[in-house]
């Protein structure tokens, strides 16, 4: 209702220096994280903090390849965050399948389904180049061309269309259904569906 | 012209019996309400007189023992919670009542429970007493046999106790009417301090202490008695029980302030002080304490809705125990304030509890959940109870609370304290229970269609509700009328504020504050950004989908690290006990009966000539 | 086979020769020192693993499924270990390829459970009595309707292809990728 | 009239940017004990203003809201009611026993908001944090009534006064272990490691606050540097003298010293649970529970006894 312009820079300025990580390792990138967090790389210094939830996390770090399974929960993940979210990818997976580009369960293009903004190379970049890409995220928060999120918004119908494409129409109630019967232990319903 | 007193005592049992015989469906309530309405409204119409000073005295003489009713402060503060929770309850009674045979012993219970506010004499007061007991027996009986048979074998004890001591206090002092009894029992206490020789010895003074305990425990539900408590309450229809705990509890600490008022400066100059509280009060005290821990967590564990508030109820009558036996001035208005407040809102509770079981029809917490939007006014009315009974600032529940907390320590009472403050966060811990359970989380899909709560019912709680807010935000209100009850100005302060000289409340500053707080935290929220509906299922589960099938509100078994944590003591069930003496007495019988008297002639004549050999070496 | 001329390893041969006396159904033979190999037929697989839990090997470390296009046959590998004589043993079995059937021990080593649902999962082997075959697990929903499985007739990079619908612009031979 | 309201807005503003300087030394302490860096001081503030000004934000109904404003309000209304130096608003009214309530009812707003989300972690997060109140209220419980019986009276701004005279409460052998069990009671009102099972990262994902979003968490930061402010404040006032400087001769200068006195004793207070929460691995709940009801209560109320000989 307010009209915040005049403290643009303000936000801008505080969103770069509290990035919150979602917690959500989806990848072999993984291990590079405690590095980053311990005392010699320490990524508390810029504000960034490892965050459970992704209802207050900003920063979403895909690190490494991209499986299907994992890209659904990744959806979820990213459609939960509250707007101004940016998404980091590491190693060269999440843009063209990297080692993986012949794999029936790799996601060959990342950004078809979610928008990335910082892309980092490497076959899992050392904690170095992350803190270089978090730089360059900062960057681009600064300058405001971290922009993923509006592209999200603006075009869903297209990263909605690849995600049905590739998962199937209704994807996350078949997939939340999918372990109903053997979890109440009903294994003949599962004949007749 | 009949005495207002008659009036107020048989006016509810008039009307249930004409209620009761006239059996049409719209009459029939009516006839209840008015019936509930009358005594409150006289009442009301005497409270300025009372409350002056001057004693409403009646006498009836009936089969050769005279009663006199009185209406003392005393018995007027009871008389007006019996009349607004009984009316409450009996405008919950309208939309809940099954049958036309639970508007006859509901109203004959709150005969009895007005019967003995206002009695002055033993007899009266036992009389009446038996009248309440058998209403609401009856009114369990309708419902469950099991639950009504355990009510009725731990009220004929306590009824006995209570006649046992009265025989032993006629036979002694030779009438009935208190104010003999208090003479003779002050006359006893003075010649015991000279040391001369005392009517009544030091064992049967003890008798008599132990037997009223007994008797008035019972009807308190304190802890080692309290075990018919959780199914009577829950085994009837749910606003009775408003009345039944909220009022009928009260009857019992009535007794036990009885216990004060008549025997008081005997029993103190008898067993003297046990540091600074009379010892035969840090009995009943402690005995409140415990009933405090163990109705709360037992709260805590429960499944079902109604055995939760049962519990809940034995818990406050705890504090109100506590405040009672520390024996001073203040704690005992503390008590009677506590009382108040607890009627308030415990019968507020029930009437809740009453919507949701007529509503939804279902009674354990597995299958409720998500009603807070279906059923708004009713989820209004919870928060203001739960406020109320975890004891937040702003509301009576704090008040009389913070009152009692002041008065045990500073009688420099470290246990006590103790367990009155563990038992403040007990009533937080079941009461987000509860909330959890019923209100929030995922609805079970039967439950979509719920309506709010009927009219009669939200009438019944929204006067709860306001006198809830209006006695917490203004709790001088009730200390005044306290202060003229005991007669001493143990709570100064103005009509906002209570004043204890070592501990002062502000109800008004803290309502404003809160309001101003809550605006800034508003302020905040309304600058930041709009807000979007979000259903229960787009929820976090580390990133996998969720659907409705999935069970996403935990509502089995909510305390199960409480019940690991207290496994041990958990064991030791006084319920299991009288169960056990109850079957030991089955046998017994069953011996008896293939032995003694087993029907055969041969062993009769046995029996005779053991007899008479044994009156002759007695040489009769 | 190429290690004609090795030092046979005199333990093992007592070993699998103490199993084919308790098993006569089945061949066994030293490959070198603490490895041994079996060969049983399919129908008799649960008898002679039974055997063998008894006579001293305790675990069984995998089950892998070997597909034999041209024989028609797939070959399932029972992988052993017997901590007790310090030594691996491949029991193999061959089992038709259309319709490969056959039943589970999952009552003598109870970890074949997990082994023979990565068995189905992957080569279509059903294994019968063990309930958990039909439960999803690896793949995905999608990938099970279009039948993805490792046997050597299943065109892996044709599905690839159809599925993420970018591939078709590589170049076959791999050097160069026009993404 | 306005004075009260200009002190009052003083003590919120004083309050919230001192809490917040409290969140952030307890993050830079922590780091510096794990040899690291450690953001900058402000970092708390900046988290916030990230927090509020996110654009856009979700909520799970009416409740969901009502509880997250209920406890920023709460506890605003607990920061007036302890003295703070001699600006206190509500001082004469500061009861014991009320501000241990007021103190403890912010849970209750957020375990409302945290449990209308219908979030399963939040479930079993506010079942972990109504625990752990449970288990902390006995050790609590007995120090207060130490105290209470110690010097007679319920009202802190005369304990203050008291301890002027006789010295800090924590030289007198029953309020120094009442002061012991209840800095143990302030490690899980703080939230900090060794009980902090119920905002457990890893397990519960944060517990109740798994579901706040935007301005919801902004508020809940707020709400969390008043609370940091106020129990480090009612705790330095019962058990460390409080502070009232009367040596200067402008008020404005005795507030300033009185200030600085409490600020000390807060921060004291603070670092003490910060080393012990950067040093202990997190408890389970009926660890915590089970440890609860021995060691701190058999102190505490060893203590009540012994002050109310």
């Amino acid at each position: 209702m307010v009209d915040w312009r005049l403290f643009d820079p303000l936000f801008e300025y505080a969103r770069k220096r509290s990035m919150w990580i979602v917690s959500f390792c989806t990848g072999c990138g993984g291990i590079e994280m405690p590095p980053l967090a311990t005392s010699r790389y320490d990524f508390e210094r810029f504000g960034v903090m490892p965050n459970p939830s992704p209802r207050m996390a900003d920063l979403f770090l895909i690190t490494g390849y991209v499986t299907p399974k994992t890209l659904k929960r990744i959806i979820i993940t990213y459609e939960m965050q509250p707007d101004p979210k940016y998404v980091l990818a590491h190693g060269s997976c999440p843009l063209n399948g990297g080692i993986y580009w012949d794999g029936y369960n790799a996601i060959k293009h990342l950004d078809k389904y979610i928008p990335v903004d910082v892309a980092i190379a490497g076959c899992m970049p050392r904690p170095e180049a992350v803190m270089d890409g978090i730089q360059k995220m900062m960057e681009l928060i600064e300058t405001g061309e971290a922009d993923g999120w509006k592209r999200y918004k603006e075009n869903y119908e297209w990263y909605r269309k690849n995600q049905d494409e590739l998962f199937g129409e209704g994807w996350r109630e078949k997939t939340a259904r999918r372990w109903i019967p053997w979890l109440m232990d009903k294994k003949k319903e599962v004949k007749e569906e | 012209m009949i005495n207002e007193l008659m009036i107020i005592i048989f006016a509810p049992l008039i009307a249930g019996v004409i209620a009761w015989a006239l059996d049409i469906k719209g009459v029939r309530e009516a006839i209840g309400v008015i019936g509930a309405a009358v005594p409150l409204a006289y009442l009301v119409k005497l409270y300025p007189t009372v409350m002056g000073g001057e004693l409403i005295q009646y006498n009836v003489t009936f089969a050769g023992f005279t009663f006199n009713f009185t209406l003392a402060p005393m018995g007027m503060i009871f008389a007006m919670i019996a009349g607004v929770v009984g009316l409450a309850a009996v405008l919950g009674i309208v939309s809940t009542a099954r049958s036309s045979y639970e508007w006859l012993f509901a109203l004959m219970s709150l005969t009895g429970v007005f019967g003995i506010f206002l009695s002055y004499d033993l007899l009266g007061f036992f009389i009446f007493w038996e009248i309440m007991t058998f209403g609401s027996f009856m009114m369990v009986l309708k419902y469950n046999r099991k639950a009504s048979l355990k009510y009725f074998v731990l009220s004929v004890i306590g009824a006995y106790a209570m006649l046992v001591a009265i025989g032993i206090i006629y036979a002694k002092v030779g009438s009935f009417s208190f104010v003999e009894v208090y003479r003779a029992f002050s006359q006893d206490a003075a010649l015991g301090m000279v040391g001369g020789a005392t009517v009544f010895s030091r064992s049967e003074i003890a008798l008599i202490f132990g037997l009223f305990l007994v008797a008035f425990g019972v009807k308190a539900g304190t802890f080692p008695l309290h075990v018919w408590a959780p199914d009577a309450y829950t085994e009837t229809n749910q606003s009775y029980t408003a009345m039944f705990s909220g009022v009928l509890s009260k009857t019992g600490v009535y007794g036990f302030i009885l216990i004060y008022m008549l025997m008081g400066y005997r029993l103190m100059a008898e067993f003297g002080a046990f540091r600074s509280a009379p010892a035969f009060g840090y009995i009943i005290a402690f005995l409140g304490g415990l009933t405090i821990i163990v109705g709360g967590l037992l709260a805590a564990l429960q499944e079902d809705i109604r055995k939760l508030f049962a519990y809940s109820s034995i818990s406050q009558i705890g504090y109100i125990l506590v405040g009672i036996g520390v024996g001073t001035a203040l704690s005992i208005e503390a008590a009677i304030f506590h009382a108040i407040s607890h009627a308030l809102f415990k019968g507020l509770f029930f009437l809740i509890v009453a919507t949701i079981v007529y509503r939804t029809g279902k009674t354990t917490f597995a299958d409720m959940g998500g009603l807070a939007e279906k059923m708004p006014f009713t989820f209004a009315m919870a928060f203001v109870a739960i406020l109320s009974l975890a004891g937040i600032p702003p509301l009576v529940g704090f008040a009389s609370k913070w009152v009692l907390f002041e008065a045990v320590i500073s009688q420099n009472l470290p246990i006590l304290g103790g367990m009155v403050f563990f038992g403040s966060a007990i009533g937080f811990v079941y009461l987000i229970r509860f909330t959890y359970a019923v209100w929030f989380g995922q609805r079970p899909t039967d439950l979509d269609d719920t309506k709010d709560a009927p009219l009669p019912l939200a009438i019944g709680m929204a006067i709860l509700a306001l006198l809830n807010v209006v006695f917490g935000v203004a709790p001088g209100l009730v200390a005044r009328e306290l202060n003229k009850v005991i007669g001493e100005e143990a709570i100064t302060g103005t009509i906002w504020e209570l004043n204890l000289g070592f501990g002062r409340y502000n109800a008004l500053a803290i309502l404003i504050y809160l309001i101003v707080g809550i605006v800034i935290a508003g302020i905040i929220y309304f600058l930041g950004a709009k807000v979007r509906k979000v259903p229960v299922t787009d929820t976090y589960q580390s990133g996998n989908p969720v659907t409705m099938e999935y069970n996403l509100t935990i509502r089995r078994n909510f305390f199960l690290p409480l019940k690991e944590a207290l496994a041990f003591w958990l064991r030791i069930s006084f319920d299991k006990l009288y169960r056990d003496i109850g079957s030991w007495v089955e046998d017994l019988a069953e011996v008896l009966r293939n032995y003694v008297y087993n029907g055969n002639a041969q062993s009769y004549a046995w029996y005779l000539a053991i007899v008479l050999v044994i009156l002759a070496i007695w040489g009769v | 086979m190429a290690e004609e001329v090795k030092a046979t390893w005199p333990k093992g041969e007592e070993i699998v020769s103490a199993l084919l006396e308790k098993a006569p159904y089945a061949e066994g033979s030293v490959r070198r020192e603490r490895r041994l190999e079996f060969k049983v037929p399919a129908d008799r697989i649960v008898d002679f693993l039974r055997t063998a839990k008894a006579s001293g090997f305790e675990l069984l470390l995998q089950i892998t499924a070997v597909d034999w296009p041209n024989e028609g046959e797939i070959e399932l590998v029972y992988q052993l270990f017997s901590i007790s004589h310090g030594t691996h043993a491949m029991a193999k079995t061959r089992v038709p390829r259309d319709d490969a059937r056959i039943s589970s021990v999952m009552d003598i080593y109870p970890v074949a459970e997990t082994y023979e649902r990565d068995a189905h999962e992957f080569y279509k082997v059903v294994f019968e009595g063990n309930p958990k075959l039909e439960m999803p697990w690896i793949l995905e929903d999608e990938d099970r309707e279009a039948g993805v499985s490792h046997r050597k007739d299943f065109d892996m990079l044709g599905y690839v292809k159809k599925k993420y619908k970018i591939l078709d612009r590589f170049d076959e031979d791999k050097e160069n990728y026009v993404i | 009239m306005m004075e009260t309201a200009l002190k009052a807005l003083f003590i919120l503003l004083y309050a919230t940017f001192v809490g917040f300087m409290f969140m952030g030394i307890i993050r830079i302490v922590t780091a510096r004990i794990h040899r690291r860096v450690g953001p900058p001081i402000y970092q708390p503030i900046l988290d916030t203003i990230k927090l509020l000004s996110k654009k856009s934000n979700i909520t799970h109904g009416v409740i969901y809201d009502f509880g997250v404003l209920y406890a920023l309000g709460a506890t605003i209304l607990a920061i007036m009611f302890i003295p703070l130096g001699n600006i206190g608003v509500l001082r004469a009214y500061g009861d014991l026993i009320l501000i241990t309530f007021l103190l403890e009812i912010p849970m209750l707003g957020i375990m409302f908001a945290a449990m209308s989300s219908g979030n399963p972690y939040a479930g079993i997060g506010a079942q972990r944090a109504l625990l752990t109140m449970l288990a902390i209220q006995v050790p609590l419980g007995f120090a207060i009534v130490a105290l209470a019986e110690f010097y007679g009276t319920f009202s802190t701004y005369e304990i203050v006064m008291a301890q002027q005279v006789s010295g800090w409460s924590i030289a007198h052998l029953p309020l120094l272990l009442a002061a012991i069990a209840y800095d143990l009671v302030l490690q899980a009102m703080f939230g900090k490691e060794p009980f902090d099972i119920m905002i457990a990262p890893g397990e519960i994902s944060l517990g109740p606050m798994v579901e706040f979003g935007g301005k919801h968490m902004g508020i809940l930061q707020i709400q969390h540097a008043i609370a940091l402010f106020a129990e480090t404040l009612f705790f330095s006032n019962i058990f460390l003298g409080g502070a009232v400087v009367t040596t200067f001769a402008s008020p404005v200068l005795n507030t300033i010293a009185s200030l600085a006195i409490l600020l000390v004793k807060q921060i004291a207070v603070l670092l003490v649970a910060t080393f012990m929460g950067a040093i202990f691995p997190r408890f389970t709940i009926d660890q915590a529970a089970k440890f609860y009801w021995k060691w701190p209560t058999i102190i505490a109320a060893l203590g009540a006894i012994l002050a109310s000989l």
